[in-house]
């Protein structure tokens, strides 16, 4: 090892070119695989589009119809991106439907609503960044295992909400705070404001995801909690971030929630959890943390919402809604299953 | 029950006596949608099939129903997809009245008329009609009748339990309200209640507990006669009948335990699913600009508010075909 | 006994093994030879049923095999120890041992006759103080390991295969592996051996196959006799011998860390250091004797009482204050400890030093890939595409891509434990060039590592640590390795 | 390294000392926290009791009371303990409300019911089973991920119950089929009979957990899946028994909900799934598999169990119940919180 560096340097050139060749391959195949898991979502969603275009060639393909689904899909969608962060973060987030209930309710309460809508919409964003934080102590510094504390709050949020709304509905009240139901009836070209909002949400989630270094540490805390901390990444700091910002998303949908119901209600998201975690599985996230896209889960949720909307226009009884949509998801499923070969037994 | 080997026709929807003026005579051809909450429970499902039922005995009406769902964001889509398809009528029995106001009114203002069935709608502006029980009468009814069963027997302060269905429905606060009104007005008042959810198993769930926190009660009320099939499997296996139970709704089932005499279900107040039918034919009516023709007017009612009434032993026979399979 | 024919195995990109032959007679110590990424632990897993090959034949006393499943593999008789741990944390050491053909019947377990032949094997392998009912999660690396060799042992297998046995085990443990290695080779039980020490080949192996590329370059070589300079030349095409980088002749710069009075209970105590800037300090010890506890006591991840300063200055407590004032450590179990299996080379390079690549938060990621794909080049990581998943990169060089994430720019202290474990030959003197280049720079040095000659090679100064304590510190050129190990294992004091 | 034989074992001698010292500590410390571990819940079940006690002395304390709470846990105890199983092997079943569900309804159509009670419970214990089946070969050979089959599978199965019972409550036919409802009616020493098969079915899980080599390879499988494929065990077989297992638990409990409420209904098991799942997590056992016990389950279901009827017993209302449901859950986890500090990041 008298004069390493020169021939080393040497067998580096000549095995690079190589390699370089190899990794043309592998790129290539790389990104099939990409692309694959995404296509299947797509063929999914294509052959639904399909069946929508043949049994209601009337009204499915109208733009009515479409703007419909999306309208459908905003609420839980944004959720559905803060769910997706805490999931690759390595958590799960089983409160989020019951904590936009609560956000919902409290900024619809008389007290909150006489101070106008901007203090509304405030107030939900806090209640809900709030509750996540809540739920984000408890697991980076309290160590509860995330399944059980957002199941903790998930409970006390609905049962707080019910208390807070003395079990009733609370409308939004008009013109006074008209505002806000104006997110769902006014529209920019034929749009419903709310679909912009969600649209946002999407493509912030996705930035930071995929842009800032806060991104790279949801999957290093995700992947690998040890080695994160042992690259001087602040875990726990991190995971209760993660919690906070998926109460922030619960808040975002709040208002969007009392837009489209002019309410606010205890009774607001129920089973949401389910949804936005299937959403983000079908997207192609796994639960055990570490990977994941913000595109997938909104992939996967659309074909949710979908179905749904196929099943309202065809006018199927519900009994064989519920079977359809099984089926319908393991076909989506399966349609991308390659995948998540890695996390099959 | 399904499953009785005696069970009643298909349809729990009686036979209407004929209209009087020829309302039956097929008119104008008429697209009547409809949307309810899903079909999770005897009532719920009793109310999709005399909708349903209601629109096939007319040859000019063509009935759309939507999924039903339990998701309010899901029945506004549902809802809206109906306008979009400029229907001539909408029947609609909303999961939450004040949160489907919005678009009841959207369908108002695009000149489709809205029966509203059941829960109703805050705002007038969003229905042309509405049809439903009386959720309020309906406490009343029961308060009256455990009321006058505790003087006979002459009990004083007696402990009146109450199983509600689900807490966070207008309609269910009515009830209790209806049901506290009217007990005061013999100087009673409830001990205990608890909600159950509408289910057989919740039903026998809470019942149990209750069971065990009131070893001795004189009256019971159960909002509804769905999940009252889970109470009384409670109440069998808890070897109990010291009390009086008055059920809500009126199930099928419901009336045969008051028939046999042997149980201590006694009672049970109306809340009938036959609304839907009516419903259906006041939308037919309506879109087609035809009135009542047992009344004067020429349009149909602003509102229409079933009576709710108390089924006995005595008068039992006469609701059984009214009885709903729960 | 074993021929193995023309082996080719394709992976998406890579074809790991490109026409492999190996013949293998009973009871000999087969060793197999090769670069990181030359394609070994392909080669056994096909052997051990876990891949399927793509061509070629494998032949086991005269018959036809193709292991489709590890249960056939287990089933012809051949039992692996494989490189990367694969011991169930949850279950005890008997369990761990046992587990898949468990001692039971009608499918109801008799555990004590589980644990008794647990005991007994652990015993032959000459660690009766691992208990049977101990959880395995629980148990140092060196302990799993021999649970990994229990566990092959327990099956009276005709083939064993052993892939870097000895890369978490220190001498002394080395030396009652190869007791066992003779033992089962004395009953006519073949063993495949794979190491990166040249040293271990030369002592235990009777043949050796040297695999380059995913291809055989040498078939049956005598382990004892080949030169070792001609090994190396086949393994890499170049002449490379274990060789050190000379030690700067400058003197040391500043003191960087100043280490008083560490001590925490049960793993060490009273330990007072200090390493200078431009200074490698080695840390010379059993395993057990708590080197990793002293570096990660420094690093903050570990509590412990006593003062750390760097630069003079207290640091605060906690992995992240440590990284913020310079510290970098690349810890003992890669897998465990410090990769992102499923990102890529460059998100593993660049995750300790993230802020470097951003502002407010935003990554400039150009800049990332561009020194990702700088310090592959440089420790030579193979294949040389940095967005390959790190799960696809052998084993050695996914150790590379560990030591990698430190030597981005703006360490004053790296803390490395381990720094060669199953690093190949070539490479390994190429990390030692880096390692002091890096010194030579001013950062200062504190390396652990089993190989008592990489410790006396690569430092300035000598700790040695027994049971916790420091008991000798000097100058590395002064001491030999014989001088080293008397000291650690004492009772043959110097 | 000449001649290392001899000090190495003197070494290994003097550090075996020292380890055994080490050892010692270990265990003690291994015990401990194994004992503390229950210890928690058993401290959190003493002070519901002591609460119990206090308000409500005349209540709360009677024989009568307490067959009612372990009544009321029978059915969904049966099916925590085949959920510890799964989630043990690393697996998760959502579908378990649902396929109970779908079980009584089979059981309890009026064909069947006219061969007679026994066939009833063949017929719900088969349906079980395999519905079971199915998802375990979704889940081990089709490659779905967990999740997303077992939630397919509610769906599906909730769709299939309401239209096999056309959306009605089939009553059990008595006196003919009395022997089903007998299970909750007939008492020995006291104890309805649904009791005795709730504590056989823990009896019987405990033993093939704890004793067989189906309950070792069943951590193994969950622990470390790969390890365990080395180790030549066939971990899809194992993994697909293992929803076949859960699947007859809830064929079983669909036997006790048709004994307790003398009926089969398509909305029977409605939220067991998140039940069942918070009941295994509370008494120690890891989402991520590998890790867990029988034991902590049920006294996790049964702190549940309690709560609920300390609520009705003391008159609370459903809101208030949540919001304490939340709090107590937070409490009881966090008295047994040292045992979980490996998961939590
Ligand atoms: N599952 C896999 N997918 C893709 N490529 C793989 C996979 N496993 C191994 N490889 C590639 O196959 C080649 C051979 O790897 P292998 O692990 O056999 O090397 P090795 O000789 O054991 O090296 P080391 O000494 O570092 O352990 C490497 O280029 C590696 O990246
Ligand atoms: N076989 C064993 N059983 C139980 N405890 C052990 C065993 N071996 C070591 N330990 C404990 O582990 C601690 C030190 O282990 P550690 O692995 O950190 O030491 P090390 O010097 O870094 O060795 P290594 O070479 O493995 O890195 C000590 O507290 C020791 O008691
Ligand atoms: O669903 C409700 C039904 O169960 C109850 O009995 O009456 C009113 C309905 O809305
Ligand atoms: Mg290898
Ligand atoms: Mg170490």
């Amino acid at each position: 090892m008298s004069e390493p560096t020169p021939p080393v340097r040497q067998a580096a050139g000549a095995r690079g070119a190589q390699a370089d060749a190899a990794r043309t391959n592998l790129l290539s195949g790389l990104r099939g695989v990409g692309e694959l898991r995404h296509l299947g979502l797509f063929v999914a969603l294509a052959l639904l589009v399909a069946v929508g275009l043949v049994t209601r060639p009337d009204a499915f393909a109208t733009a009515s119809n479409l703007v419909s689904v999306l309208s459908l899909a905003a609420t839980i969608g944004v959720i559905t991106v803060g769910a997706t962060f805490v999931i690759i973060g390595g958590g799960i987030d089983l409160s989020v439907g019951a904590v936009m209930a609560l956000a919902s309710v409290w900024a619809t309460t008389l007290a909150t609503q006489s101070y106008g809508p901007v203090v509304m919409a405030v107030c939900a964003v806090l209640v809900g960044t709030g509750a996540g934080l809540v739920n984000g102590l408890l697991i980076a510094y309290g160590r509860l295992v995330p399944f059980i504390a957002t199941l903790a709050m998930l409970v006390a949020a609905r049962g707080l909400a019910q208390r807070m709304s003395d079990r009733k509905t609370q409308l939004v009240q008009q013109p006074d705070n008209g505002a806000i139901v104006s997110l769902s009836t006014t529209r920019v070209l034929g749009i419903p404001l709310l679909v912009y909002v969600f649209a946002l949400v999407v493509v912030l989630g996705w930035v930071v995801l995929n842009r800032t270094t806060f991104g790279r540490r949801t999957y290093a805390v995700g992947g690998n909690p040890e080695a994160a901390r042992l690259a001087g990444i602040d875990v726990r700091r991190h995971t209760m971030l993660l919690y906070a910002l998926s109460g922030l998303c619960c808040g975002i949908a709040a208002i969007l929630i009392m837009a489209r119901t002019t309410t606010g209600s205890s009774t607001h998201g129920d089973l949401y959890e389910l949804d936005a975690i299937a959403a983000v599985i079908i997207g192609g996230t796994l639960l055990t943390g570490g990977r994941g896209t913000i595109m997938g889960s909104i992939l996967g949720l659309l074909i949710f919402t979908l179905i749904t909307n196929l099943f309202i226009l065809n006018g199927l009884n519900t009994s064989d809604q519920l079977i359809a949509k099984g089926l319908i998801i393991v076909v989506a499923v399966l349609l991308q299953r390659r995948n998540l070969k890695e996390r099959a037994p | 029950t399904s499953n009785e080997p005696a069970a009643a026709p298909s349809s729990a929807a009686p036979a209407p006596a004929p209209a009087a003026s020829g309302n039956d005579q097929p008119g104008e051809k008429v697209v009547i949608g409809f949307s309810a909450p899903a079909a999770d429970h005897g009532w719920i499902a009793a109310i999709a099939k005399n909708a349903e039922a209601a629109a096939k005995r007319y040859s000019d009406v063509e009935f759309k129903p939507v999924e039903p769902t339990n998701d309010i964001n899901q029945q506004i889509s549902a809802v809206e997809s109906l306008i979009a398809a400029k229907v001539s009528a909408l029947v609609i029995l909303p999961n939450d009245g004040q949160q489907l106001n919005q678009v009841a009114l959207q369908a108002t203002q695009a000149g489709i008329p809205v029966v509203n069935l059941d829960r109703v709608f805050p705002d007038k502006l969003a229905y042309r009609t509405w049809i439903g029980g009386d959720n309020y009468g309906m406490g009343v009814a029961a308060g009256h009748f455990v009321g006058r069963k505790l003087k006979e027997k002459g009990v004083s302060d007696p402990v009146i339990v109450e199983i509600q269905g689900i807490a966070t429905l207008p309609l269910t606060q009515d009830r209790s309200k209806g049901f506290a009104d009217a007990l005061k007005t013999y100087g009673f008042s409830v001990t205990a209640k608890q909600d159950a959810k509408f289910t057989v198993e919740t039903g026998n769930q809470v019942a149990t507990s209750l069971l065990q926190a009131h070893k001795k009660i004189d009256a019971l009320w159960n909002h509804d006669d769905d999940q009252g099939v889970g109470v009384l499997a409670a109440i069998k296996e808890a070897g109990r009948n010291e009390f009086v139970m008055v059920g809500g709704a009126g199930s099928l089932n419901a009336m045969k335990e008051i028939q046999s005499g042997s149980s201590v279900l006694q009672a049970t107040v109306t809340y009938s699913p036959t609304m839907a039918s009516s419903a259906v034919r006041l939308a037919r009516l309506i879109a087609q600009g035809k009135g009542m023709s047992d009344l004067v007017e020429n349009q149909v009612p602003q509102s229409i508010t079933l009576a709710s009434e108390t089924i006995t032993k005595e008068n039992v026979e006469k609701y059984l075909p009214l009885g709903f399979e729960s | 006994m074993l021929v193995m024919r023309g082996i080719v195995k394709q992976f998406p990109g890579v074809r790991a093994l490109d026409g492999v032959d190996l013949d293998v007679r009973a009871g000999e110590v087969h060793c197999l030879l090769g670069q990181n990424g030359a394609g070994k632990s392909t080669l056994i897993k096909v052997l051990a049923g876990v891949h399927q090959p793509d061509e070629g034949t494998i032949t086991f006393n005269g018959a036809e095999a193709r292991p489709g499943s590890p249960i056939d593999a287990i089933r012809l008789g051949f039992a692996t120890i494989y490189q990367e741990l694969d011991l169930v944390d949850g279950l005890s050491v008997a369990e761990n041992i046992f587990l898949g053909h468990e001692h039971a019947r009608l499918g109801f377990v008799d555990r004590a006759a589980g644990r008794r032949a647990a005991r007994e094997v652990l015993e032959r392998l000459g660690h009766p103080e691992i208990r049977p009912n101990a959880e395995v999660g629980r148990l140092p690396p060196a302990a799993k390991q021999v649970v990994s060799m229990a566990r092959a042992l327990s099956h009276d297998a005709r083939l064993i295969i052993m892939d870097e046995p000895s890369a978490a085990l220190a001498h002394d443990e080395v030396a009652n592996l190869f007791r066992i290695i003779r033992e089962l080779t004395a009953q006519g039980v073949a063993v495949v051996y794979i190491s990166h020490r040249l040293e271990e080949i030369r002592e235990i192996g009777d043949r050796v196959t040297v695999l380059k590329d995913g291809r055989t370059v040498a078939v049956g070589l005598p382990a004892r006799d080949t030169p070792t300079s001609r090994v190396v030349s086949l393994m890499t095409g170049r002449d490379v011998e274990y060789v050190f980088p000379p030690r700067s002749s400058r003197p040391p710069g500043e003191e960087v860390l100043r280490v008083e009075g560490l001590s925490a209970p049960g793993a060490f105590s009273g330990v007072s250091f200090s390493v200078r800037a431009g200074e490698i300090v080695g840390l010379a010890g059993l395993v057990g004797s708590g080197r990793s506890e002293i570096l990660e006591a420094v690093y903050g991840a570990r509590r412990a009482a006593g003062r750390v300063l760097l630069g003079g200055r207290p640091v605060r407590r906690g992995v992240t204050h440590a990284v913020r004032s310079g510290m970098g450590l690349a810890p003992e179990e890669r897998k465990a400890q410090a990769l992102l299996l499923d990102q890529s080379v460059t998100a593993n390079i660049t995750l300790g030093s993230l802020p470097g690549f951003a502002r407010f938060g935003w990554i400039d990621r150009g800049r990332e890939r561009a020194e990702a794909a700088r310090l592959a080049d440089l420790l030579d990581i193979r294949p040389p595409d940095t967005e390959r998943p790190v799960r696809t990169l052998s084993g050695g060089n996914q150790q590379k891509a560990v030591l990698a994430r430190w030597l981005v720019g703006g360490r004053r202290l790296l803390l490395l434990d381990e720094p060669t474990r199953g690093v190949d030959v070539g490479a390994r003197a190429e990390l030692y060039a880096v390692i002091r280049d890096l010194a030579d720079r001013g950062i200062a040095v504190l390396l652990v590592s089993s190989e008592v000659p990489e410790v006396l090679g690569l430092s300035d100064r000598v700790l040695v640590l027994r049971e916790g304590t420091v008991i000798h510190e000097g100058d590395a050129a002064v001491l030999d390795e014989h001088r080293v190990l008397d000291m650690i294992m004492e009772g043959r004091a110097a």
